[in-house]
């Protein structure tokens, strides 16, 4: 094993500060600096004193320490790690899109308003849906949205449902979302072959239920065939279908969530639309929404007069649940999202998507037929863009986890999977190798899967201390936890 | 097929072939053939370049600052981004990485998130930030959820000059636990909070009480002390919004017993970009209590297992969406780290000198705005009288609009402020105008001699 | 006292002390009080946002490629340039590293040359590319002086449609060791060069005979067979200059017998930011007698020394100024050496295919207006009848100057091509214009049109 | 230790391109592309062929493999590797830089004529001199620039001079570049403080010497006070004083050059104005000369004219020697220099070179202390930016040479300091940290320098096996350069 990560030991920023050093500088032009009042003023100020270079040099340096897309492969499942294009970055730092103000007066802004616009109505296309707002930060905030419009078109057709209903398998943040916005979770289980177990649903199902939220293809990467039954339980008892977006990848430009019936539908451009994940983020996750739900949609509107070739706000809404963030949401996300979508085209984005879906398959042939791992649900089915292969065989042999496999493929300069979800699959390992990634590389971790497993029978004890290749060797997250440090002027204070 | 961000396109056959199947569509076959798509009805792919050549085209219709100065605030703020932290963010190792599930590899972007945890901790006197949230109005809401958490109470109050776009926010997050969210009456002439109504409003249901400093409306509050004891003495959490920058040169919230704070951390190294990407700054005390509730990642020093080095890592996931579900303190997965990278590298390149001189530059940009303006006939600046930071209220009181007044002023490639008319009539016509360093005395000085001409009634 | 750039400034007292020395002045001391200056007369220092709003200001009396189309070529090419290419020539361990001295610790920059080299190799048909000269016209000059070094002879032959920047360049190279530049005849209606003339003035003394294909003047000369095989049979070396784009269409000089390519490696990735940099290519046949006498730099296959490791390192630096110094090859020391990983970021992200599209396109672009611009009445083009890459001379045959022609097209916010009036007088009022992939089909519409107006006397 | 290279076990392009893949695309308007005649047909174009996310992530493996300022301290003396701002980069990268053409009339590009006007005002200013040219693209080039106005100078006013003298311990570039430009090199020897043995001087002078080159401060760091005394010694011959602007970040906004009786003088901009080495390019090496060379100067010069403020190329110049460069130099640089120096301003640039000069007198005096290391000549003098120790004393004791040295310095995260020059100094190591530098960095590198001088003593074989922490352990070069493998080509038909 050759790979290496960088190791530089660098210290934080205060313990590299100087008493004195000149960091940034501007030279005041007025003069005359208002004197604040003491009772306002600040005393001290302990922020550490670089000089630029040593700035560059120590954010250089951590960046070195990290993996991203550009490392290497990062088949992280549920996440569409996918390549993200130089360009969109260019695009998003023009200073017409960096230097304006939200608060800009329409006619100073048609050409944000009028990207907004076209991405709104690209989105809705590949959707299905009718209108798509773009203001949350991501697909948890989409969520949210999505949640409190179903709340506000309940409330306005005076019916009372407090439930929301949620597969077993389903991401965290479905749960959440739904809880925040006031709802009781009702969860029902997968069925054998890891899909809606329907007659669950239906039995689920009742006029207390507000909306069903299904990932499709779900977590395990399988696609909810039964969709128009699905569809039809929830609007025959006149709930509604809510879609998450996570999994696009796996359908885009091959079928519709507003066909297969979903009253609303978000959408993750940091992972479908390979806006960068930055980290964690920003991310964007526009909420899009058929006919029904339009009135509640937050403020403003996006509009476009065609006589006068001109973008407005729309603000008056009556109906509309008013804002879910402030202005327009991740505008130079946005526009990354709109760049990418003009470069791939309808042809682009379906053929991401077939090859997505022939990466996993790949994959998953070459992955479960390796003595230790298998596919717990439907393993003969195709996958779409990702699939759940479970370590439970080899754990039950050599000890070894999930955990500990991942581990170890960070010494081969892949990241790991996501694992220990969906919590149906024991020891699951969830794989998603996305469009943009070459045969070589998925040969390259097929062949790192064969070798771990090997090493797992061979000796499990090295093995379960890996990493050895990272910046650091294991850490210890429980410890870390128990007593927590979460900053420098905590540390300092606890060290006196 | 054959786009450059695929690189298997042309070995779909080799790679059915080995799958044993004849072509991709077998891969779809569970698609029910109703659901099918044929093709999205979009145009076909455009070179880079094309793309470029379009959005030069779309965007040459958006005037921004720099090409003309811009006075708005009011949540979003221009300030100077040094080259070198766009740079640093732009770094491939940050940009398109995930969240740090896996530590060992990530401790590059675990160090630069505590270190932004800790500027942060500094700048605002609380120990415990938390790493990021979507934006300050978001943070809002989760703070008012978190003092409903902490407290077990459902009432939130707040000032009476918010943001309306903030307040919207806030509701639509306490809406779904049924969360009242009410006012504290301000004084019409010196914006400071009204201590005998917040006396008033003040009960046992109260979960929280939420001031801004500096004001929406860019005054500062006075009687910080007062609020928090008669906060604290009901038995409620005291919270503050901030712009950071201010802190360089106003007592932090900390200071004056803030159980949490929520902000705005845009104006630390990242452009406007039209409103986003944002980034929520929240914190609270260093309490257990508080930060078993905290929503949000949160970065702690850690150790190797065999105890060897320092190292770092996400910390009290339990409190999470994706171990906790329904349970979790707040639904928040992705967040907006690279935006706290960013401010990292903003903060660590100012330095407390930096960052005070970039502060009492818009400050006194601010005020030199302010004094000239108000001696304009026709004009009366500030609206309150308060000390203010770096925005403040400009008032019409010749009968004209401020409507026009902006109108006329973008003829003169001047952009004004933001018109408050809708949101607070009580103002009058007035506009909220704010200043910072990206402004020359010479865009000053053109926008007050701009503004007296067209009082003086010549445009 | 205490610029951002200079860390220390702050700690020299500390430092001072350490070193036994009160002022900073004492480790001056050893320059003459005479010579010692006071201060500069510049100015104080900007701020980066200062020097920002400078440089706007001054560079907005620009104007520039993409703002207005710009028909200029001559040695010099607007290619579209991926984003990607300029981020990763932005990478600092590739854009602050030096010349990879330690080649240990510089693998990724030694790799990515030695890529460099292997791409070029495979575009010119020759084995041994070094890692590049300044420019075309260095490289040409250098290319001169190795032809004298391998052959002992003093005379040197170009032909007479040749850039005359290039041209002075190049006499400016001979001059030092008094090698003599002559030229071959062209002939005047196809530019192809006149074998009977070369067969005249090749001499035993002739160290190398140059062509360019394409020439300087836009067609491609047929010849070069025949070219070669004179050059060879008097002894001397064969050198062609090129346009590396249009070797993705045309046959490479590795194929027709040149014993050395040199060319301008700026279309390869890098934009033409007025000239430079530049990226001067310089190869040669695989033969131990000629790679001996090359300039610059020559990055090399290697393996670790016990044998585990492919490694790349610099090769042959005996022949280099820092060893050899008055006897090396070349005093060339710095290179341009980030542009040569442009170009191979750019020829790696091409592919074949890619280039050819590029090239294909500038093709069909230039032709498309070559046929356009010859129906204009008044205009003649091509002046050469022989096959042309991107680049044609354009006439005006009515009487009118080509000064006033692109005068007027500029009032039209088009910029014609480079008018060759006093370069080649014999051409008459004549213009060299130059088309890539980065003019759409409706600049090259709006130019014709312009052009059509302007000569019916419209303008 | 813990610093360690990162490592990335990463093929070449031409082993990562797949038989067919797809690149760089366009989309074509003009549907008729001309036949080329078969005779000047390709027919093979064996490029690799790569997706735009294999590029990406190739190369950003191959970066971090490399070492840059932006790493760690790069004390390669001679080199003056300091901090390059961000901000300069960001400049040069405008539209209104990027995509301006040398040919375009000069009523379009009177943007850029009024920064080259700026900086060559600015340079001369810095440098004492009359005029500038701008055209040269190195150090080197502005020597043979240099050299050629010397030739033209004494030409024009008929005389035959045929030498040029250069002290030993000058740059390699000196001698290449005097010899280029047709002269014999007179080589003079260093007097035992290292600096210019005045009566060799004398001597060698002579009615056929040209010029006499030299640097200063000169490769040892010194700074040549016998100045005056050259200068008349040339000046009375009737010769003229060459300055090779290496150094000057050892005195800039101290001395001038011109001012010291320099008749021509080389600018390293990406040496002393902090314009990035590239990884050995592009630099510039502009050259200014004092008025009796004025007339030679390439053409064209940047005039101005006040009346009109209008700036305009200046082709009329009978006496120029015409070209040196195509175009107007390195441009782009040119623009970063210029920035950078308005960024430091006169003060900045005093600063710089007091705290560069302090910085390397700093490291001297810890350095020189440590047993094995010395510094030859004239130890108690203060160095100017650099200084040169020898390792000969450790390795007469333990064998460990002063390249042994410099390779395991690797091993602790600093780039290794210039070795084995000047020539003069036997076991030479070369170091110039340059003012942006802070001093924890500084501390940091001779505690590895004290650590590899006992580990000499303790351990020289492992340590002449040195580095292990870079991606790749010691190089054979001798042996790659007996068998050059120059290209993937020749190694594709050796390997046949
Ligand atoms: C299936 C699924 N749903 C929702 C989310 C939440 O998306 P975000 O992180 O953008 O908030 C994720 C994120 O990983 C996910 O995988
Ligand atoms: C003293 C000296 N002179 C001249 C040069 C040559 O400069 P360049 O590399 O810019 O050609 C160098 C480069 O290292 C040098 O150190």
């Amino acid at each position: 094993m050759t790979y290496r990560q960088a190791k530089y030991p660098e210290p934080l920023v205060f313990e590299l500060s100087q008493s004195e050093r000149e960091g940034g500088f501007f030279n005041p032009e007025i003069e005359e600096i208002p004197e604040i009042p003491p009772k306002l003023r600040r005393e001290r100020l302990n922020l550490p004193r670089l000089s630029e270079p040593e700035v560059v040099r120590h954010y250089v340096r951590l960046s070195q320490m990290n993996f991203g897309i550009e490392s290497g492969l990062y088949p992280l499942g549920s996440c569409t790690m996918k390549y993200n294009p130089r360009a969109c970055e260019d695009f998003s730092a023009l200073p017409q899109v960096r230097d304006i103000h939200p608060l800009q007066d329409a006619s100073t802004v048609q050409g944000a308003l009028e990207i907004l616009y076209r991405l709104e109505r690209m989105l809705a296309e590949i959707g299905g849906v009718k209108r798509v707002c773009l203001q949350p930060a991501a697909g948890a905030h989409g969520e949210l949205l999505g949640m409190l419009l179903v709340r506000a078109y309940f409330k306005d057709i005076g019916e009372n449902r407090t439930e929301v209903v949620i597969p077993d398998s389903a991401h965290g943040t479905n749960f959440a979302s739904a809880a925040m916005a006031g709802f009781r979770v009702v969860v029902i289980p997968s069925n054998s072959t890891g899909r809606v177990d329907v007659e669950a649903l239906r039995a689920a199902v009742s006029d207390r239920t507000a909306a069903f939220m299904l990932t499709n293809p779900n977590t395990l990467g399988l696609f909810e065939h039964e969709i128009k039954e699905i569809a039809s339980i929830l609007h025959d008892a006149g709930a509604l279908l809510y879609y998450d977006g996570a999994n696009l990848n796996g359908i885009m430009g091959k079928t519709r969530p507003g066909d297969m019936g979903f009253d609303i539908v978000h959408f993750n451009l940091h992972k479908t639309f390979s806006t960068p994940h930055g980290g964690g983020g920003p991310g964007a996750g526009p909420v899009g929404v058929s006919e029904k739900l339009e009135p509640y949609l937050p403020v403003p509107i996006i509009q476009y007069d065609e006589d006068k070739d001109k973008y407005w706000l729309d603000y008056n809404r009556p109906k509309s649940i008013g804002k879910i963030r402030s202005f327009f949401g991740n505008f130079a996300v946005l526009v990354k999202a709109y760049a990418y979508l003009l470069m791939m085209g309808a042809s682009g984005l379906k053929e991401a998507t077939e090859v997505a879906v022939l990466n996993a398959n790949y994959l998953k042939e070459k992955l479960r037929r390796i003595p230790g791992f298998e596919v717990r649900y439907d393993p003969e089915a195709p996958c779409k863009h990702e699939f759940v292969l479970s370590a439970e065989p080899l754990k039950r042999e050599t000890g070894v986890t999930a955990r500990d496999v991942a581990k170890r493929l960070l010494d081969f300069g892949f990241h790991a999977p996501t694992y220990y979800f969906p919590p149906i699959v024991p020891e699951a390992l969830m794989i998603e190798p996305t469009e943009t990634e070459p045969k070589e590389e998925l040969d390259r971790f097929v062949d790192a899967m064969k070798q771990i497993a090997e090493e797992a029978r061979r000796d499990p004890e090295t093995l379960k201390r890996a990493p050895f290749s990272t910046s650091v060797s294991r850490i210890d997250e429980v410890r870390a936890s128990r007593r927590p440090i979460l900053s420098w002027k905590q540390f300092v204070r606890l060290r006196k | 097929m054959g786009h450059r961000f695929v690189p298997n396109s042309f070995l779909l056959k080799e790679m059915l072939k080995e799958l044993g199947i004849d072509s991709v569509d077998e891969l779809f076959r569970d698609i029910p053939p109703e659901f099918r798509t044929d093709r999205l009805n979009l145009s076909p792919p455009l070179s880079e370049q094309e793309t470029l050549w379009h959005l030069r085209r779309v965007l040459s219709k958006n005037r921004y600052q720099g090409e003309i100065p811009i006075f708005l605030g009011g949540g979003c703020w221009f300030h100077y981004v040094p080259a070198h932290v766009k740079y640093i963010t732009q770094r491939g190792e940050f940009l398109t990485a995930y969240t740090p599930y896996q530590s060992e590899a990530s401790q590059g972007l675990l160090q630069a998130l505590f270190e932004y945890q800790s500027l942060v901790a500094e700048l605002i006197g609380l120990e415990v930030v938390n790493a990021s949230m979507y934006d300050w109005a978001t943070a809002l809401g989760e703070a008012a959820l978190m003092s409903c958490r902490v407290t077990g109470r459902r009432r939130f109050l707040v000032p009476h000059f918010i943001s309306p776009e903030r307040r919207s926010v806030l509701q639509n997050y306490c809406e779904g636990i049924g969360m009242r969210v009410d006012e504290i009456n301000q004084d019409p002439n010196s914006g400071q909070i009204d201590l005998d109504h917040l006396r008033n409003v003040l009960s046992e249901d109260v979960a929280g009480v939420y001031i801004e400093n500096p004001s929406y409306l860019g005054f500062l509050e006075e009687q910080v002390d007062e609020i928090s004891d008669l906060t604290h003495r009901a038995g409620a959490l005291f919270i503050v919004g901030v712009n950071p920058i201010s802190l360089a040169l106003f007592k932090p919230p900390g200071e004056y017993g803030a159980d949490m704070v929520v902000g705005e951390g845009q104006p630390l190294g990242q452009s406007p970009s039209f409103g986003g990407p944002s980034l929520g700054i929240f914190a609270c005390r260093n309490d257990m209590k508080l930060v078993r509730q905290m929503p949000g990642r949160l970065i702690g020093m850690a150790s190797t297992l065999d105890g060897d080095e320092r190292a770092f890592c996400m910390v009290l996931q339990t409190r999470e969406q994706h171990i906790r579900r329904e349970r979790a303190t707040s639904n928040v997965c992705s967040n907006e780290a690279l935006c706290a990278i960013a401010a990292a590298a903003y903060l660590a390149s100012m330095g407390p000198e930096g960052l005070k001189t970039v502060a009492s530059i818009s400050m006194a940009n601010a005020h030199y705005l302010m004094k000239r303006l108000a001696e304009i006939e026709g004009l009366d600046a500030p609206a309150f009288h308060a000390f203010h930071f770096n925005e403040f209220v400009l008032r019409r009181v010749d009968g004209g609009t401020m409507r026009d007044f902006n109108q006329k002023l973008l003829q003169e490639n001047i952009h004004g402020g933001h018109i408050l008319v809708s949101e607070f009539p009580e103002l009058g016509e007035s506009e909220l105008i704010c200043s910072t360093e990206v402004h020359s005395k010479r865009d000053l000085d053109r926008f007050v001699e701009a503004a007296g001409k067209i009082m003086e009634g010549k445009k």
